[in-house]
């Protein structure tokens, strides 16, 4: 039994995973939590003066909000097992990992705990969004001094 | 129990805004205004108000054409400049402005009130965050 | 109205189809199917292909987490047309704030409402 | 030929006088759930933490075992377990309760049958005449600690196992009548099959267990159709069919069992069943143990294997090595 054999074992025993099923579930509930966002995006502009550019953050606010409360009360690990994608990827998922991770180390105190972990899952996002986004603006800053591209 | 909450502001929201492709003129004694405006075959309704020195002009895109919007807004926003020199053009296709625009037709406000209300809605199309 | 309904929802499935592809496809861990979403978010930013996106999906370009990569990039682009290089710096969350700053904000919250949960079906 | 010892004979004839499982409330419809002592509908109390929660599970365990052994805690003489928690810190504060003289052992899910062995062989050099022995684990501690906080949305593969929250302890004793006797020990060997996914432990501890029983066939020259079962910890359903396909003999596949594989019957909530040092311990000395003990069963080879990742070496890049150890019970004619 050497490795191989045992390799070809394991991916004959794997179970495919079913890709299309889940990529459908994803389209669906990542479409209904955008078409949520697109509702409260008409909300805050019909009561507040929002201007379509800028009604997206509080929409933004109030999905964390939504996401806040799922979490807390048990909802979410469930629809994100049915969803999958479908509900990380918007922002109910970033808002769900802080506060998941808020809510898991809270008896290790909550400077320590809360403080501390908060965005143990949520950081990388941050991070890599503000790495990526200086190197972007830092070439198209330097393409356009040149004068090969325009703003 | 959560849906339910979502369902009252589907009609809330759809309720409140008026028939989409609007065309209206304000003051509107402008017909040369309107003229320009219908020959845009990109736009699908407009309402504008002018006072003495500024235009302002909201659009709306038809949904497949809405990815060339800044474009859009441009070409219409030089067309118009030549049209009215002296004025400051701005052409605008935003939800918001478009409802605004629309409370001051109802109201018929006048010159003073007409200018102190266009400020405001520059004022918001301004913001960023 | 109803048609930024319906192309809010179309957009929205397809980022997340995508992100699904990531997890499933390549095997990402949820954490690198994110930050490569908001990394090709900011970088089709760069190409100014996201903002069309914004104009034409509304929310279903600016729920998704693609969004915060862009406007992250947008704030730096922004600021470093005013500024040159160092604009980069001081613009980048100039346009971004809402969704972390609710997020914090929340999840403290949360952490001294909820209670930890004993697991159910 | 594999040719490493490993296994060790008891003489001396130690024996499971007694045996306590507590299981939580996931496991109450478990298909043993009959043959559990008590069910916790509590997973953690009010103001209590997880960790506090496995320790609870501990003592109420060890409070049953004593009991139903006719002995007094006091007079236990050694008493050893193990769990999943960094440092062992359920175990360690169950042990400061209990307060008889304490042995933590870590082997992952492979720590029940590690504390029966080692019983075992303290009875073998009679420097200890009772042992309290075995393990648990618990659910939403093991959950936070190896992968990701409770409520966090991540979506489980068709691979991932659930941990079981249980803990399961036993009286050893030696020659006590009419209960089963531990005759053969095989400390098992670390095995690397080369799998890094830590959602699909079924594949990585697979060689492990195959390992041991390979070893502890050859060592006490014996035939896998000479068990009336051979059962592994925690391979789950996909686990067991890979172990199932590196037996090349086709009889030998109704022997071949697993305990995670069963726990939770076809309930696809739990996708490929249960895992964790409860999982193998309450199954192992509570469905295994009344079978033994009302004949239906008169010699069981059971293998508890281990994965010994940890949250760490897997953002290292690591590979999963895994371990396999195995008691063989037997149950003499009633005399």
């Amino acid at each position: 039994m050497d490795q191989k054999q045992f390799e070809d074992i394991v991916d004959k025993q794997n179970p495919k995973t079913p890709m299309f099923t889940n990529m459908l579930k994803a389209f669906l509930v990542g479409g209904i939590i955008c078409t949520i966002g697109q509702l409260l995006v008409f909300f805050y502009i019909r009561f507040f003066s929002f201007t379509e550019r800028t009604a997206a953050n509080p929409t933004a606010a109030t999905l964390v909000f939504i996401a806040m409360l799922l979490t807390g009360f048990g909802y979410y690990k469930k629809i994100s097992q049915f969803a999958g994608a479908g509900s990380a990827v918007p922002i109910t998922g970033f808002g769900n990992s802080v506060v998941s991770a808020a809510i898991e180390h809270k008896t290790e105190g909550y400077v320590l705990g809360v403080g501390g972990n908060m965005f143990k899952l949520a950081g990388s996002v941050i991070v890599f969004g503000v790495l990526s986004a200086f190197f972007v603006a830092l070439i198209k800053t330097i393409l356009v001094k040149i004068g090969v591209v325009s703003w | 129990m959560k849906n339910k909450w979502i369902v009252i502001l589907l009609f809330l929201t759809l309720g409140a805004c008026s028939d989409a492709s609007e065309r209206s003129v304000y003051p509107s004694q402008d017909v040369e205004l309107e003229k320009v405006l219908d020959e845009q075959d990109s736009i699908i309704g407009y309402k504008s108000l002018m006072d003495d020195n500024t235009l302002l002009v909201s659009i709306e895109i038809p949904t497949m054409k809405r990815f060339s919007k800044v474009k859009i807004e441009e070409n219409i926003k030089k067309e118009l400049e030549n049209q009215y020199p002296n004025k400051e053009v701005i052409v605008i296709d935003d939800l918001k402005v478009r409802w605004e625009i629309e409370k001051i037709i109802e109201k018929e406000q006048e010159s003073k009130e007409l200018t102190k209300s266009i400020e405001k809605i520059l004022a918001l199309s301004k913001e960023e965050t | 109205m109803i048609s930024s309904l319906i192309v809010a929802f179309v957009v929205g499935g397809l980022i997340c189809v995508v992100g699904q592809i990531l997890m499933d496809g390549l095997k990402l861990t949820p954490a690198h199917t994110m930050s490569t979403l908001v990394v090709s978010g900011s970088i089709l930013d760069g190409f100014g292909l996201y903002e069309p996106l914004i104009a034409f999906a509304g929310a279903g370009a600016t729920v998704p987490i693609t969004s915060f990569g862009n406007s992250l990039t947008h704030g730096a682009l922004a600021e470093a047309e005013k500024h040159g290089l160092i604009g980069v710096l001081t613009g980048m969350f100039e346009v971004t704030s809402s969704g972390i700053s609710a997020a914090i904000l929340f999840g403290i919250i949360a952490a001294f409402i909820f209670q930890k949960r004993n697991t159910t079906y | 030929m594999v040719k490493a010892n490993g296994t060790i004979q008891f003489t001396e004839k130690p024996s499971i006088a007694s045996t306590g499982v507590t299981v939580g409330p996931m496991e109450k419809d478990s298909p043993f759930a009959s043959a559990f002592d008590e069910i916790l509908l509590l997973e953690k109390e009010k103001n209590e933490s997880y960790e506090e929660a496995n320790t609870r599970f501990i003592e109420k365990a060890c409070a049953i075992t004593v009991k139903k052994g006719h002995e007094k805690m006091e007079n236990i003489d050694v008493f050893i377990g193990g769990d999943l928690i960094n440092q062992l810190s359920p175990t360690n504060f169950a042990a400061r309760k209990l307060k008889i003289p304490y042995l933590g052992v870590f082997s992952a899910c492979a720590s029940s049958v590690e504390s029966l062995i080692i019983g075992s062989l303290l009875l073998e050099s009679g420097k200890a005449s009772s042992i309290l022995a075995g393990a648990s684990s618990h659910h939403p501690a093991v959950e936070r600690q190896f992968r990701y906080p409770l409520e966090y949305g991540a979506q489980k593969p068709k691979t991932a196992q659930w941990t079981v929250t249980a803990a399961g302890f036993a009286l050893l004793q030696k020659q006590v009548k009419n209960a089963p006797i531990i005759t053969h020990g095989t400390i098992g060997r670390v095995v690397d099959g080369k799998q890094a996914n830590p959602l699909h432990m079924g594949a990585a501890m697979a060689p492990a267990a195959r390992d041991t029983i390979e070893r502890h066939l050859t060592n006490t020259n014996s035939k896998v159709s000479d068990f009336d079962v051979i059962m592994t910890g925690d391979l789950g359903k996909i686990g067991l069919n890979i172990l199932k396909d590196m037996f090349t003999d086709e009889d030998c596949h109704v022997i071949l069992q697993d305990a995670g594989a069963q726990f939770y019957g076809e309930d696809t909530f739990f996708n490929a069943g249960a895992s964790g040092a409860g999982c193998s311990a309450a199954v192992f000395l509570s469905h295994i143990y009344n079978q033994l003990q009302n004949g239906t069963f008169k010699r069981v080879l059971l293998v508890a294997t281990g994965a010994l990742l940890s949250p760490l070496t897997f953002q290292q890049g690591e590979t999963i090595p895994c371990i396999a150890h195995a008691i063989e019970c037997r149950m003499e004619k009633r005399n």
